[in-house]
């Protein structure tokens, strides 16, 4: 639990002693953390320090061995994944998952907000949802690509198309598991400008990240991570010449 | 059996299949519209057996015996003044099989006449078969009550008694011993098998109205390959008389698992599989006693019978089985008809043969033949008994080979 | 039921254990190594019986003895159907492909027995077959028991070689942490097919046990593959002890079942146990799914 | 033969083109199969499976008719789950086994008429289906296979071991629904139902493919935590799928038992009925709305052939096992796509106009690919491949 965390910040998502270990190995240790609503938080930390695994254990993608993690005052501690997205978190993986053998378009048409019998039976061809689809595509521009089938992308156009992919679900917080990883820094830079759009679009961003120069441009609070657990949190520039994160960064 | 023919002929019908599925629409041969036979054109008897799968072993028997009764009458002259000619289909003991291959035998390939297949369980469906399309059917072995319950008018079991009466001489026997020597207790096993039970059951229920009690009844599914748990209940029963419904493997393990464990009992009656020639050196011939109801014997005089073993012993170098004359009886009810009526083709002519059994007695290989209108023959089996390494008729008295042997030795 | 009854089934029990866990610990194997399922696996080993049953036929010799041509030649076969076949699929679908795959080799095995040998159940006339000893009352089977320390005997030297030697470790490694293996310089590919190679020896000499106090025939496989997957479930896919501790307990159940039920319900409890753990636990009972222990 | 299906896939998307875009062959495009044609297939398809009656030369050949159209009802049903999401029933002969019996049983015991039996049978057979498919697909992958498997052979124990239900292993007999009829007109009555239940079975298969619902199953069978994590409903979707997969099963089982009359418990549950639907659907192609009708076309078809050819052997399980391997290894999405690559060949006028630009793309597509920093694991990605596949195999056996 971080002492210096601000009183008056609104959280949208908040984990309270969240625990996972794996067989003898804690990787996430007791964390309690809060990320501000609203806002683009980054979380960083050295390797190994249980970034995605709390990233999973918030997600839904693994069970966490105790602790809580609410969202927007609702616990969702333990919810299966698909609940968690439809309570409005998306999230993409660090090393990033699209649908291979499915077209673009259909990787954006498989996102579902409200399953119903209604949208079972829906046809896929729905001219709105292949609007919607489209209009994301131009968004993370890689609409001329819609008919192509996913495992013929670049890495980078596949990052893309992840991307989009969580927007069709219209989440309310968006979890990105190093999106700029593995890309080009051209395609950093315009992620970068997507995030910050979505970001006065209303969307809350959650972003584990490496690249220390994205995240002191990109994010408005961050929190670091080492050993399975929070040691700092605030804006970039407090974190960036807070001892603790120094002592973790190059103890290591 | 024309191998050659049979070939062709299915493999025609596959292509005939294949263009029909493919939906090709050309005319296709084969069909039973060929069936108008000339006068000198063979006489083709299809079959159904089970070469392969749980009852390729008696199948095969039936299969030698069908053979024997072929070459016999072809060398004859044949029926009619035709020759006779096979076509065996394998059915591999599977139910869906014996249809489809009766099927086409009847309407694929226009057989005049059918035999019946081996075991009970797949009498019944080919027997529908036939009955559907309004053939004869005689059969060597479907002998369990069900098979004459099912309502069909063209068929005829080909042996002396239904299964349930197959021990029928044996039971009388052990009842009427006198009080200190009649066995007291009894334990049953019986495969899952309508003719097996039917045997075993048979003897059982009678043993047990006579005040017999039954301290072991069980029932394995056909696969059954290890019997070590089921002897060991019956080991541990120390039962006197012991049953086996069983067919052929199925009895040679059960009694290597009573063997095992050292259990002795001072009956042991097994059906068919100690008619087997194969018998004794499976179980390491340790034989001598056990017990088997037959409804043929190798020695038996009617005049067929003698032909029979002599030709049977030329062709194969053998002696034939229990199978192998069943097969043969069906051939010589099947003939009798066709020889008495006078034809042997699909149509009109089936029903006259189903006529002409229903009204009369056929001299076979076993005795004198006769039905009731379901098809039940009126007889029963002769008990059979390994004395001194061999197995001879025991019971009844009138025409045993050798005495009774109670208890049996230790094995 | 007396005493030496229920003695009795729980030795015959022990004896059916030891062939079940010396073959579930083969199942387990080629799942440890590559996570695949290979149904194949006991038609493999009616094919080493029915080996046996030839060799005894054509030879009169004990067909134990056909072990030293069987074990390389099935070592040998396995090794070649890893490189050849199973590491062709795609590592996407490897699990679901290499099932359908290894179904194949069975159904080629079962088929091509049945044409060479014919459907007729046969069964190996061993001049021993009948005899048994006494312990405290209960009459154990000497075909049985020499099955017994066959199989016992080929799982120990399995266990040492897994343990001892420098190809156990290496396939050890492979099995829990194939990157790692890698880059600690362990042929990783030639060692999963080494590991085949050994799985597909284990059904050699599984078979040739079954085959002294046991009826063959081709479709026989299909009545060991339920039971045997049971087992490598309940025991923890890819972990040979959990198999084998399994394979000891299912064993000695099905046998005592069999005296109040009879032999085919007791077979059920394979499923039974199955689906249990399934439900409860269903990375098994004995061990972890990653095979971490040996 | 990719380069040739990827050349032509892309350049049908004409000049806008502008990145790489590549197309793969067996990707659904109706561009390229204009409704008219697809339409116009399906009626003589249909005219001719609806005239063969007519057409088939003895009642043989069309009780081989009946059977290949229950091998088609069955692997469509299989397709259900199979196709959809990825999940491999080896032991749907459970639900087929499952559907015959209960109609006989029914039957039998309450001396119902056999059409309704057989729906009571159907709807029996999806309230067994659930609490199974519960407990079946809490796993992946091979242990989902391996409860398939073993709930068939639970089911063969069952039906065999529980005689005084059941009939055991001298199996049901089941009544004729139409016993006035002649064996012929039998025959052809069921060629009828059986065709009627195909396309019921189809038109369901065509509704879900092209719905939400659908590309929820596709995206399971493609990644399924991912699926997740967009939040489809993977456990009640995949449950849906393998009910709806089970009902057609045992109404396509029902059918045969009404039809065929004489029940077998080792037949009804065979595993290598099940593994014949699997075969079928998969030489068909399972992405397929066909793909099943046509593998039971080729495969009823040859083990037919096989049988009467060899049918003292056992040579058709050998057929068999090696057509099922080389369909493993060889075309493992079935003979569909490579038909239409076949196909695609023989159309000059596309091809030779964008032929040059196709092969350009290819190439920077390659081109932009190897100049990304992280080559290993896009690569990987590219090839449609998890980057570890112990690592994907390990979560496939995780349990929710």
């Amino acid at each position: 639990m971080s002492a210096q965390a601000p009183v008056a910040v609104a959280s949208s998502l908040e984990t309270v002693e969240l625990t996972k270990s794996f067989g003898g190995v804690t990787a996430v240790d007791h964390a309690s953390v809060r990320f501000v609503d609203g806002k683009v938080n980054g979380l960083i930390g050295p390797n190994g320090s249980g970034k995605t695994t709390f990233f999973n254990c918030v997600t839904g993608m693994i069970k966490p061995d105790a602790g809580s993690v609410a969202y927007r005052g609702n616990d969702i501690t333990r919810h299966a994944s698909d609940r968690v997205a439809r309570a409005g978190i998306g999230r993409s993986f660090q090393l990033c998952r699209v649908f291979p053998r499915m077209t673009v378009m259909e990787n954006l048409l498989v996102a579902v907000r409200h399953p119903s019998l209604r949208t079972l039976l829906r046809s896929a061809d729905d001219e709105h949802e292949r609007e919607r689809a489209r209009h994301w595509l131009r968004r993370v521009g890689i609409d001329h690509l819609e008919q192509a089938e996913a495992r013929n992308l670049s890495y980078g156009q596949q990052k893309l198309l992840e991307l989009a992919g969580v927007l069709m679900g219209d989440p309310d917080t968006i979890m990105l598991d190093e999106p700029a990883g593995g890309v080009n820094p051209a395609l950093i830079g315009r992620i970068a400008t997507l995030v910050r759009e979505l970001n006065d679009e209303g969307k809350t961003f959650i972003i584990v990240e490496h690249n220390m120069e994205m995240v002191m441009s990109l994010c408005d609070h961050v929190v670091v991570f080492d050993r399975g657990r929070p040691i700092a949190e605030g804006a970039p520039s407090d974190i960036q010449k807070d001892p603790r994160v120094l002592e973790a960064y190059l103890g290591v | 059996m024309d191998a050659l023919h049979s070939t062709r002929r299915r493999v025609t019908a596959a292509f005939a299949l294949a263009a029909s599925a493919g939906l090709v629409l050309s005319a296709c041969s084969g069909g039973p519209g060929d069936g108008a036979s000339a006068d000198d054109d063979p006489i083709v008897i299809g079959v159904s057996l089970p070469l392969t799968g749980d009852f390729s072993e008696p199948g095969k028997g039936v299969e030698r015996g069908y053979e024997a009764w072929a070459q016999i009458v072809n060398e004859q002259g044949g029926l009619l003044g035709r020759q006779v000619e096979l076509k065996i289909l394998d059915d591999q003991s599977n139910a869906d099989r014996v249809v489809s291959d009766y099927e086409s035998l009847i309407a694929q390939d226009g057989v005049d006449l059918v035999f019946g297949p081996f075991s009970t369980r797949l009498v019944v469906p080919s027997a529908r078969v036939a009955q559907e399309y309004g053939m004869l059917f005689v059969e060597p072995a479907g002998a369990a009550a069900e098979v004459f319950e099912q309502g069909f008018e063209n068929l005829f079991y080909a042996a002396p008694a239904v299964a349930n009466d197959h021990y029928n001489y044996l039971a009388d026997y052990l009842l009427s011993l006198p009080e200190g020597e009649r066995p007291k207790t009894a334990a049953v096993a019986s495969m899952d098998d309508p003719f097996a039970q039917g045997t075993a059951y048979g003897l059982r229920d009678k043993l047990e109205e006579g005040g017999v009690e039954i301290l072991v009844d069980e029932v394995y599914p056909p696969n059954t390959t290890d019997f070590s748990v089921i002897a060991a209940k019956i080991a541990e029963s120390k039962a006197d008389v012991v049953i086996g419904g069983s067919q052929y493997q199925d009895g040679v393990n059960l009694i290597i698992a009573l063997q095992q464990l050292d259990y002795q009992p001072k009956v042991a009656a097994f059906s068919t599989a100690p008619t087997n020639p194969e018998f004794a050196s499976a179980i390491g011939n340790q034989t001598e006693g056990i017990l088997s109801p037959t409804g043929w014997s190798e020695t038996a005089s009617y005049p067929s019978n003698v032909e029979f073993v002599e030709q049977y012993t030329e062709i194969f170098g053998n002696p034939p089985a229990e199978d192998e004359a069943n097969a043969y009886t069906t051939g010589q009810v099947v003939a009798a008809a066709v020889e008495a009526v006078g034809c042997a083709e699909q149509g009109e002519c089936q029903q006259q043969l189903i006529d002409w059994l229903h009204e009369n007695t056929v001299e076979t290989v076993v005795g004198p033949l006769s039905w009731d209108e379901a098809g039940r023959p009126s007889g029963a089996h002769l008990i059979q008994q390994w004395v001194d390494g061999e197995i001879k008729i025991v019971l009844p008295d009138d025409a045993k080979e050798a005495d009774f042997l109670i208890p049996k030795p230790a094995w | 039921m007396s005493g030496s009854l229920l003695l009795q089934s729980v030795i015959l029990g022990v004896l059916l254990g030891g062939l079940y866990a010396l073959l579930a610990a083969g199942l387990t194997l080629y799942f440890g190594i590559m996570r695949v399922v290979m149904i194949a696996h006991s038609a493999f080993l009616i094919l080493a019986a029915y080996l046996a049953w030839w060799f005894n036929r054509e030879t009169g010799l004990d067909p134990m003895l056909s072990l030293v041509v069987t074990v390389p030649v099935f070592f040998l076969a396995g090794f070649l159907m890893q490189r050849l076949l199973v590491s062709r699929l795609k590592p996407l679908t490897l699990t679901m492909m290499s099932v359908l795959l290894t179904f194949a080799i069975a159904l080629i095995i079962e088929g091509a027995l049945g044409f060479i040998f014919t459907g007729t159940q046969r069964r190996i006339q061993l001049p021993y077959a009948g005899d048994s000893l006494n312990v405290f009352g209960a009459q154990v089977p000497v075909v049985k028991l020499v099955a017994f320390v066959l199989a016992a005997f080929a799982l120990l030297s399995l266990y040492l070689l897994l343990k001892y030697t420098r190809f156990g470790r290496a396939l050890r490694a492979t099995i829990q942490h194939p990157e790692a293996a890698r880059l600690v310089g362990i042929d990783t590919d030639r060692t999963a097919g080494y590991g085949f190679g050994l799985g597909l020896a284990t059904a050699a000499i599984g078979g040739t046990a079954l085959s002294l106090d046991a009826t063959i025939y081709p479709s026989l496989h299909w009545h060991w593959i339920g039971p045997l997957m049971a087992i490598i479930v309940v025991g923890g896919l890819g972990s040979i002890p959990g198999a084998a501790i399994a394979a000891m307990l299912l064993g000695i159940s099905q046998s005592l079942l069999q005296l109040p039920l009879g032999a085919t319900w007791a077979q059920t409890v394979f499923y039974v146990a199955l689906f249990a753990t399934l439900m409860f636990r269903p990375q098994g009972f004995f061990g972890g799914r990653l095979a971490q222990r040996f | 033969m990719r380069n040739v299906s990827e050349r032509t896939a892309s350049a049908a998307l004409g000049p806008a083109v502008t990145e790489t875009v590549v197309v793969v062959p067996d990707t659904p495009r109706r561009s390229r199969w204009p409704r008219l044609v697809s339409l116009a297939l399906v009626v003589i398809g249909a005219a001719l499976v609806l005239s063969f009656p007519f057409v088939a030369p003895n009642p043989y050949i069309l009780s081989a008719g009946v059977v290949i159209l229950n091998y088609a009802v069955l692997s469509t049903g299989w397709n259900f789950m199979g196709g959809f999401t990825g999940y491999i029933s080896l032991g749907h002969a459970a639900y087929f086994g499952l559907g015959a019996y209960g109609t006989g049983l029914i039957v039998k015991y309450l001396q119902l008429p056999g059409f309704v039996a057989w729906v009571l049978a159907a709807l029996l057979v999806v309230a067994v289906s659930i609490p199974v498919g519960i407990a079946a697909l809490r796993v992946r992958g091979a242990s989902f296979v391996i409860v398939s498997i073993a709930f068939v052979l639970i089911l063969l124990l069952v039906f065999q071991s529980w005689r005084e239900f059941t009939g055991g292993s001298e199996g049901l007999i089941v009544p004729r629904p139409f016993p006035d009829l002649m064996r012929p007109e039998h025959h052809r009555v069921f060629f009828y139902l059986f065709a009627a239940l195909l396309a019921a079975a189809l038109v369901a298969w065509w509704i879900i493919d092209r719905s939400k619902f659908g590309t929820a199953l596709k995206s399971i069978r493609e990644d399924e935590d991912k699926a997740r994590s967009l939040g489809v409903p993977t456990t009640r979707f995949k449950l849906i799928a393998y009910v709806l997969s089970a009902l057609v099963t045992a109404l396509g089982g029902g059918l045969y038992a009404l039809w065929f009359g004489d029940l077998d418990p080792i037949f009804q549950f065979s595993i290598l009925v099940g593994s014949y639907m699997v075969l079928m659907a998969l030489l068909g192609g399972v992405r397929h709305l066909f793909g099943p009708l046509l593998g039971a076309l080729v495969v009823g078809i040859a083990l037919e052939y096989f049988k009467l050819e060899f049918g003292d052997t056992q040579f058709h399980l050998v057929a068999a096992g090696l057509l099922l391997g080389v369909v493993v290894l060889f075309m493992p999405d079935g003979v569909i796509p490579a038909v239409r690559a076949l196909i695609d060949r023989f159309r000059p006028q596309q091809t030779s106009i964008r032929d040059v630009t196709a092969a350009e793309l290819l190439e920077q597509n390659r081109a932009a690919a190897t100049s990304e920093p992280r080559a290993g694991a896009s690569s990987d990605h590219r090839a449609g491949a998890a980057p570890d596949p112990h690592a994907d195999a390990d979560n496939r056996e995780v349990v929710r």
